[in-house]
């Protein structure tokens, strides 16, 4: 998503078909144009939406940074996370309790929500990482299901009706009320995500997630020690995740437990494999597909979910690899 | 009631649970252990055996009746329909898989289990549906216990369907085969076994184990959802786990020591029942990382 | 070529969704409706929603209101607080004059934030947990009766059946954990004691053990603050473990269902709920439109909803203007509203003035009113 | 001069990117032994594995007793009779001996055959029956040998490709194995073997084939091959 | 002076011993093989070394320290290197990012580094990229940096296996079955290159091979093992006309059968 000055780039998308957009994107300067111009169209949405519009691409936004999250765990380090939800509420959660209940001002629960959800994916990948991958992920399932019944059942929490109440946050004085704040507050953090996602992508680490998923044996007699990068993706991963999560306690000023369901993880990950898992600009268009899908079938009711499903069964069989296409040379 | 009394209740509500756990473990074990694929959709063909059986008996009662005869024929019945359906979901969905990385498996797997759930749902409108039976809830006392009849013969029912599973897969020549396929698939075929469908028949047997316990649940509880194949999926999961993953006895036996763990754990002094669940899946966790083989499961050649 | 048609299809639907709240616009005058109308709770939804239009097609026959005929638009909430204020703001920027609808209190809260900041008059004639009176900006009137109403009702019944011992079960939901926490505050307020405070997982089916723990604790009754669907697994094995004594249930069970699926172990429990049509003489009229039209039953909450527009219109009409505020102000001074359901009037924090909650009991698979 | 049962006609396979066999043919006549033989992947165990149907070929042609069987899945030429002993022996470890050889016999329908034929494995194999209802996985390295061309056996074979039946045996057990090789001939068993002993197996042998990466390198009558210095290099170099 | 020693190595299985107590050495700057016939514990004895297999028992000492049950990826880092009997690829990556993988244990930038572009991450990477490239030149394969190592051909990928152990910058290079699949003249190719190995970069290889031809002509000390024994050390010439070694792969002369 941001313009390589690495020599090491190595997308090398369309090389032997240089037809259509995927070839034009090649060059350098083409795809920082596409890039400007896509970033410029985003920037002037609230001048020409209502407030639907807008509330619908904050989710949008926010669903981006959340697959973004999740991709690093499944799409970059081919770890199956079923309970991705958990860091999520983590951060909500840990935003909702210290401004709620503590008065704590929102900006400075960002580095604790960050701490706690990077402990909780050390807790949760810690001891797990050595299991084979269906064995990852039935426990990440639990750990998911877990971290909500322990979010229903306490009292700090405030229990099954969750908090209310959560304050809403303001930069120089400034409140962030209105739904265009949040907008832009989101479309910062997708950037943000994005950018952090492609600078780990195209790095040593995020090399080494490339190798444990293709091949863990050998990336173990490269050198590489595959439990500990591993805990790096669920850790930072789960960063994303607990992010996302304070400032979607800041808009909602209300969260409950009900948010973070097993339904909410399926969700985010049908985001990353829809598009394309491990590729940034799919794990966008998964998330885009995501939101905007059910806004725009509103009328197919209930057969929505079941048209969702089918669509992701039909991408695993025949495209594993998502929409987006894949590199090839 | 005295502590005794309550003790031997949870005795016997933990291994009327256990034996539905157990039936729906069944079929996670045999086909994981067959093509090592963790089959998400299994907790779903649970459900959908009672919406069929639902279906199915709502003709039969106007013959035969809503009592122990139209349930029977239901039962067997809604095995056959959802076996098939078993198999035919492991045509379209797992076969073309095989091959490929286990994370696409795994995401299959559940991309069956939501189309499964989501069909049910658009089809009920998400609603309850009540599953009507004649049957009543009288029952004996057995010391200070009181177990209904219907808790008696299910529970009967589900121990039958077990020994006949066990039966089969050690005495029968298909059985024999079953269990070789998971040791060595390149052997069985030089022996003249046809894998696949070999294959295609632990799906269909496992499903319908799933799918007699559907009914049973309808039967026993009474409506049935288009949900509610996903907390026992779980469950069964975990007591799959426990018994070892891939032995048939360890479902039988992971199946009931869940069950009465989740009984017996109710009554553990100051933790309340809302907890009950966070120590299920602790437990599971737990156990994957100490012990993952289970408890008679096979241990696999140790690597650092 | 993949890329670009990607690309293209992408900007389109986009294109296509900043356009949707744009169109609609005349001189009608535009409510929405905010119920779920798809996810579990969509049957209570659009049954909400078929009163509700009912409402409006009366009155828009009657000449509409100041002149102007009523048109509605649903939000759907999907009893999802992520989805619900999607839905809101899709209300909202459709320049609706006012809202009725809140079904599922978790979904509503986060929606009352929106009406409250655009300051869109609100009639709720669901959610009642009392969780909603607190984030209320004064734009939202809740015509249901609440938590502590429920609980009034509730503990009154349990002491005049003498009750000494009381279990409570909820299902770790907003609304169930409320009623459920009311219940035990008051009851032991007045020097009773709760024996058992369980709750059950959603969706879990069996509930052998926590019948056993609960029956251990001899209860005199057990009050069920949950939900119809696992509220009839509960009793059923409550009965079937052999509890005798006195069972009773909240109004989220006030459902033909619950019967329906409990059987014959339902014979004789109690239920506390807001006035449901069979039940009401004034709704008489109303329940053969409403079968006319939908060809079905009304549920639970038909009647209430049905009030809720017709409060509405009533308000628009006597604030003699669509101005919001001016709505909302004569929303606050309704003085007795002939309702079906009963009269209505507010308290200070914009709730039913005097409950109207009464109590059923069940006789022969049917609910009737308890004399 | 008696029928040909096996003819491979210009036979090529890949693995992946690797071409494994370039093209060979070779026969095999009713009756007789034919040792196929060179160093390890040469092609050897690909060769029978293409035969048996396990993996398929990319060209070329396999006739059994007239049928060709070169697109035929592998459970199905099984029910022909030619029967393959795979490398390691590929026993079902975890099932008793018993279990192990009612598996041979998946194709027959009857159960009083099954029984004969059991006690016929049983006869040439003592040690299997003293220890029938033992798990096959605590069975020594001869014995699993003994129990994979036992169970080789309850299909009633009319071909059998045997591969490397010797590998990881002591001495005098080669020679016992080697023994049953010869008494399943006698028998009427056509044999396909395959072997890196040499010398062992071209003393059974009637033919001999050598293979050097997917190619038959040399080709003859077994009493020749014996004498045939080239034998060595091909399997140390040169 | 022994780079590699091996004392007293004995592995089992359940019950199956794969390896009994073996002893061999490798000398410091020799290329020196391993062979056996089929199934006699070849392969079993480098996962040993590599740490991917827990030995039962024994000694494995390594530039002198004790190397067992180290991690596999401790012991690469060491200075031991390996490549695999069948192709093990990070396929749907490309060639120059294939190499990278063995730089990965030279190289210690982290996530931080990676999101703000240090100073350091930078040079690091400049550097990761410098020497693979190099590695890439050594095997020939510099111009097919950035195709995806999937679509090359089997001959190249070899080598692109071999380049990305040579990243790792190993003392000791094991290969496993480093012929298997190659043609006539992938094979010369292949000698010439080890030769190259240990003489232009002075790392010390050790191989396992089927190819006789191959072995005969790179080794300078050959180690015969049979039934996870060592049943023979020696030259090329000393190993041909070993009796033992003969009988090993062609069976006994005396064996008596009918």
């Amino acid at each position: 998503m941001v313009p390589s000055t690495n020599t090491t780039s190595t997308d090398t998308s369309g090389q032997e078909n240089p037809g259509g957009l995927s070839g034009w994107l090649q060059p350098q300067k083409n795809r920082m144009f596409i890039l400007m111009t896509l970033a410029a169209t985003a920037m002037f949405i609230p001048l020409v939406s209502n407030n639907y519009g807008l509330e619908v691409m904050t989710n949008v936004w926010f669903y981006v940074v959340l697959c973004l999250g999740l991709n690093i765990v499944v799409g970059y380090a081919g770890l199956l996370d079923l309970g991705y939800a958990a860091f999520f509420a983590v951060g909500a959660y840990t935003t909702g309790i210290l401004t709620s209940q503590f008065g704590v001002n929102f900006w400075l629960t960002i580095p604790v929500a960050v701490c706690v959800s990077a402990c909780a994916g050390f807790i949760i990948g810690g001891p797990t990482l050595r299991l084979r991958s269906d064995y990852l992920a039935i426990v990440t399932l639990g750990f998911g299901e877990i971290v909500r019944l322990i979010a229903r059942n306490l009292e700090i929490t405030g229990g099954a009706s969750g908090l209310i109440g959560i304050e809403r946050p303001s930069i120089f004085g400034f409140e962030l009320s209105q739904i265009v704040h949040f907008y832009y507050v989101f479309l910062f953090l997708a950037i943000l995500a994005c950018f952090v996602s492609y600078r780990l992508q195209h790095s040593r680490l995020g090399r080494a997630w490339q190798y444990v998923r293709e091949d863990e044996d050998a990336a173990e007699a490269m050198g590489i020690n595959r439990v500990a990068v591993k805990l790096y993706a669920y850790v930072i991963g789960a960063i994303f995740g607990g992010v996302a999560g304070c400032f979607f306690a800041a808009k909602m000023t209300a969260i409950s437990p009900e948010t973070f369901m097993f339904q909410q993880s399926v969700l985010i990950l049908l985001g990353v494999v829809l598009g394309g898992m491990g590729k940034i600009p799919g794990v966008i268009i998964g998330a885009f597909a995501l939101v905007l899908f059910p806004e725009v079938f509103r009328d197919l009711g209930s057969m929505r979910m079941l048209v969702f499903a089918i669509v992701m069964l039909i991408i695993m069989l025949y495209r594993p690899e998502g929409i987006w296409p894949a590199k090839k040379s | 009631m005295s502590i005794q009394d309550i003790l031997l209740q949870q005795l016997a509500n933990g291994l009327i649970l256990g034996s539905f756990y157990a039936l729906v473990a069944l079929g996670y074990t045999m086909v994981y252990g067959i093509i090592k694929l963790l089959n998400f959709a299994h907790g779903d063909l649970y459900m959908l055996g009672s919406f069929v059986g639902f279906i199915i008996l709502s003709f039969l009662s106007d013959y035969i009746g809503s009592g122990w005869a139209g349930i029977l024929c239901t039962m067997v019945l809604s095995m056959i329909v959802v076996g098939f359906l078993g198999v035919l979901i492991q045509r379209i969905a797992y076969v073309p898989m095989l091959s490929a990385p286990r994370l696409s498996i795994l995401i299959t797997a559940l991309a069956v289990s939501m189309v499964l759930y989501n069909t049910v749902m658009a089809f009920t409108d998400g609603q309850y549906l009540a599953f009507k039976t004649d049957l009543g809830f009288e029952g004996v006392e057995l010391g200070n216990v009181f177990v209904t009849y219907t808790q008696l013969t299910l529970v009967g029912a589900s121990i039958s369907l077990m020994v006949v599973l066990q039966l089969f897969v050690h005495k029968t020549l298909y059985g024999k085969a079953m269990r070789a396929i998971a040791i060595d698939q390149d052997a069985c075929r030089l022996m003249g076994i046809n894998v696949n469908k070999i294959i295609a028949l632990t799906f269909f047997i496992g499903t319908s184990l799933a799918a007699a316990a559907g009914i049973m649940a309808g039967t026993y509880y009474g409506s049935i959802h288009f949900f509610m194949g996903f907390v026992i999926g779980l469950k069964a999961f975990t007591a799959a786990v426990i018994g070892g993953i891939g032995s048939i006895p360890g479902a039988m036996l992971g199946g009931l020591l869940l069950g009465l763990l989740e009984s017996f754990g109710t009554q553990i002094p100051f933790i309340g029942t809302e907890w009950k669940d966070v120590f299920s899946f602790g437990i599971l966790i737990l156990l994957l990382v100490f012990k993952p083989t289970g408890i008679l499961g096979k241990t696999e050649i140790e690597r650092m | 070529m993949k890329k670009s048609l990607l690309l293209s299809s992408v900007s389109g639907a986009l294109a296509g969704l900043l356009m949707l709240g744009n169109v609609a616009t005349s001189a009608d005058l535009k409510i929405g409706i905010m119920v779920p109308t798809t996810g579990s709770e969509a049957t209570y939804g659009k049954d909400m929603e078929n009163a509700i239009n009912l409402a409006a097609a009366e009155i828009n026959k009657a000449g509409g209101v100041l002149g102007q005929k009523i048109v509605t638009m649903t939000g759907d909430a999907a009893c999802d607080p992520q989805q619900a204020t999607s839905a809101a703001s899709k209300l909202v920027s459709a320049d609706v004059t006012a809202v009725v609808g809140g079904y599922c209190s978790g979904a509503t809260m986060p929606t009352m934030k929106i009406y409250g900041d655009a300051n869109i008059p609100m009639v709720i004639p669901a959610a009642n947990s009392t969780k909603l009176i607190d984030i209320n900006q004064g734009n939202a009137f809740q015509i249901n009766s609440t938590g502590f109403d429920q609980v009034k009702t509730a503990v009154g019944l349990f002491k005049a059946k003498g009750i000494k011992k009381l279990a409570i079960v909820h299902q770790g939901d907003g609304y169930s954990e409320d009623l459920a926490k009311l219940t035990r505050e008051k009851w032991t307020a007045m020097g009773n004691e709760v024996v058992a405070y369980e709750v059950v997982n959603k969706g879990e089916q069996d509930q052998s053990a926590l019948v056993t723990r609960v029956k251990s604790k001899a209860p005199d009754a057990v009050f069920w603050t949950a939900y119809y669907a696992d509220g009839a697994m509960v009793i059923k094995q409550l009965r079937q473990g052999g509890y005798r004594n006195l069972i009773a249930v909240g109004d989220g069970s006030n459902s033909p269902k619950l019967l329906e699926i409990a059987g014959k172990a339902a014979e004789g429990i109690y239920c506390f709920s807001n006035p449901t049509v069979e039940y009401l003489p004034a709704a008489k009229s109303f329940h053969t439109n409403y079968k006319a039209t939908y060809k079905q039953e009304p549920d639970a909450y038909a009647a209430l909803s049905y009030d809720g527009m017709k409060l509405m219109a009533d308000a628009i009409t006597r604030a003699g203007s669509t101005d919001k505020a001016a709505i909302i102000k004569a929303l606050a001074a309704t003085k007795e509203f002939t309702g079906i359901a009963g009269p209505i009037s507010f308290t200070d924090k914009n709730t039913l003035a005097r409950s109207n909650f009464v109590i059923l009991v069940a006789k022969d698979g049917k609910w009737l009113l308890n004399k | 001069m008696s029928n040909t049962i096996l003819e491979i006609d210009n036979l090529e396979t890949h693995y992946g990117k690797i071409h494994a066999l370039r093209g060979i043919s070779f026969t095999v006549r009713e009756g007789q032994i034919v040792a196929l033989l060179g160093a390890n992947g040469a092609g050897k165990s690909t060769t029978l594995r293409a035969i048996s149907g396990l993996i398929r070929s990319t060209s070329g042609a396999i006739r059994y007793m007239g049928d060709d069987i070169t697109r035929t899945p592998a459970h199905d030429i099984v029910k022909k009779g030619l029967i393959h002993v795979p490398e390691g022996r590929k026993i079902f470890k975890g099932m008793t001996i018993t279990e192990n050889l009612e598996l041979g016999s998946f194709t027959l329908e009857d159960d009083a055959e099954r029984k004969r034929r059991m006690d016929h494995v049983f006869e040439i194999f003592p040690i299997l029956y003293e220890r029938r209802t033992r798990d096959s996985a605590f069975l020594s390295g001869g014995e699993q040998q003994m129990l994979a061309m036992g169970r080789s056996m309850m299909t009633n074979p009319k071909l059998l490709l045997l591969d490397e039946p010797s590998m990881g045996l002591a001495p005098f057990l080669v020679q016992q194995i080697m023994k049953i090789v010869l008494r399943l001939n006698k028998e009427g068993v056509t044999i396909l073997l395959v072997e890196q002993n040499a010398k062992v197996a071209l003393k059974l042998a009637d033919h001999g084939y050598v293979l050097e990466t997917g190619e038959i390198v040399i080709r003859g009558d077994a009493k020749t091959l014996q004498q045939d210095e080239s034998i060595v290099k091909a399997y140390l170099g040169e | 002076m022994s780079l590699l020693e091996v004392n007293n190595l004995a592995l089992s299985f359940a019950g199956l011993h794969v390896i009994k107590a073996l002893d061999f050495n490798v000398e410091e700057g020799s290329i020196a093989s391993l062979i056996g016939p089929n199934g006699a514990g070849k392969t079993s004895i480098f996962n040993c070394l590599t740490g991917f297999y827990k030995p039962t028992s024994g000694e494995i000492v390594f530039n002198g320290k004790s190397i067992v049950r180290r991690k596999p990826h401790k012991i690469t880092r060491r200075g031991m290197a390996r490549t695999f009997q069948n192709l093990r690829l990070f396929k749907s990556m490309t060639v120059l990012e294939n190499v990278m993988s063995g730089m990965h244990c030279r190289s210690s930038a982290g996530p931080i580094g990676a999101i703000f572009r240090t100073d350091f991450q930078q040079k690091e990477e400049a550097r990761i990229n410098e020497f693979c490239e190099t590695c890439l030149d050594f095997v020939g394969l510099l111009g097919e940096k950035d195709r995806v190592a999937s679509n090359l051909a089997y001959g190249d990928q070899r080598r692109v296996e071999w380049a990305r152990a040579l990243a790792t910058q190993p003392q000791l290079l094991l290969l496993d079955e480093p012929a298997a699949g190659l043609n006539h003249d992938e094979k010369q190719q292949l000698i010439e290159l080890i030769n190259r190995i240990r003489d232009e970069l002075k790392i010390t290889i050790f191989l396992i091979e089927h190819d006789m031809g191959l072995v005969m002509k790179v080794s300078e000390k050959i180690t015969v093992i049979d039934y996870g024994e060592k049943i023979a050390q020696g030259n090329a010439e000393e190993i041909q006309n070993n009796q033992k070694v003969i009988e090993a792969y062609l069976g006994k002369e005396e064996d008596e059968i009918v």
